[in-house]
């Protein structure tokens, strides 16, 4: 997992290994299971809508589905230029 | 040709341009996107996601140069720490005819806008906050699809 | 703030943008114009209308000032004899978001094109032709109306 | 008067001064009556319809009246930028 901007701040670090069980299929799902590790992963993940996510580096919906994903990243919208 | 670069150095708009006219396109448009110093920002904090960034850049460029026949497109990106006057994104396109380069570059701050991973926190003396996606932004990228 | 200069000097890009950052806008917007190298031509000339000319200028300059609520605007136009990869033309634009910016600039590169003294006159090897007029401009002129 | 490129070539001259008769009303007028001073002239002035016009340094259509104008250029369809 790869985190940016405040949910970097809120979940405390910018990159974890994790190992979701089978049942987590896509992205809103990750993201509930996410939310369980600690408080401010709860925080952060807290409303799925205003979250956005990548798979291997490509944006994705909430309801992508996972696969055989090796990089998920979970961020604000982004706001470059 | 296509050259994208995210970096934390300033971004030397002589070098750029050069190295765009340099492919002797008759017409040459830039987009440059400073930090304003009108909203009492001290300093702003540009995080991307490496990798994934360049890639973004890289395939908004090739759609540009497809749909609009250039002869080339720069877009450098800053990241890291800014103060007011820096210049945050530089975009430049080259093509044979004015309306090409001038469209193309618009779409492509559009697009970099919404479809690139920047994320940008504001200083203002000792506060700081992540700055918010607009929906007017969301709106100008939807229209060139 | 308005600059215009017609010039036989060379246009110098870096203290022109300089010129338009410095008003402390979030977005500058450029268009370049350089003599193109591809069609066989050897040496450009740009006669003008002196007095007519820099008038003209600052009447397109102060009409896009009012219709986009621009910070700055720059508008160079080189005349006299130039050779494959000059500059002829160079016009900036600065204002608090981009979409002003990008669009006054097309706006002024248009109106120029249609509503400003000058004339260019190709060199290929012996031959010379006064270039004219081409009726895409005047319609790219007449959408702004 | 003052005229520009092949205008200017045609006539022989960027600049010279006229002094023409009142029924000289308009622009057209006065390209009919400048097109009488020389061969060159005539040559340079002979087709109205590709020249443009400007009176006191403004663009002005060939039915403009000259009224007491001071500045008079005659040029082709402008090609700058």
């Amino acid at each position: 997992m790869l985190y940016f901007a405040w949910v970097r701040e809120g979940v405390g670090s910018g990159e974890e290994q994790v190992d979701p069980p089978e049942a987590v299929r896509n992205v809103a799902d990750l993201i509930d299971w996410l939310a369980q590790r600690s408080p401010g992963h709860a925080e952060a993940l807290r409303e799925p809508t205003k979250l956005r996510a990548a798979i291997d580096q490509r944006f994705a919906p909430l309801d992508a589905l996972l696969g055989d994903a090796r990089e998920v990243a979970l961020f604000p919208p982004v706001t470059g230029g | 040709m296509i050259r994208v670069s995210v970096q934390p150095a300033p971004i030397d708009l002589g070098t750029e341009i050069a190295g765009v006219e340099a492919k002797g396109a008759g017409a040459i448009a830039s987009f440059t996107g400073t930090v304003r110093g009108d909203d009492g920002v001290t300093e702003l904090m540009l995080e991307h996601y490496p990798g994934m960034t360049e890639g973004a850049l890289v395939a908004l460029a090739e759609e540009a140069m497809v749909r609009w026949d250039l002869m080339a497109v720069t877009m450098v990106h800053r990241v890291g720490t800014m103060e007011p006057g820096d210049r945050i994104v530089f975009i430049a396109t080259a093509a044979a005819h004015r309306a090409a380069a001038l469209e193309s570059c618009t779409y492509l701050i559009d697009r970099l806008k919404t479809d690139a991973p920047f994320w940008k926190r504001e200083r203002r003396g000792d506060s700081a906050i992540w700055v918010e996606a607009r929906d007017s932004d969301a709106a100008a990228g939807e229209r060139w699809a």
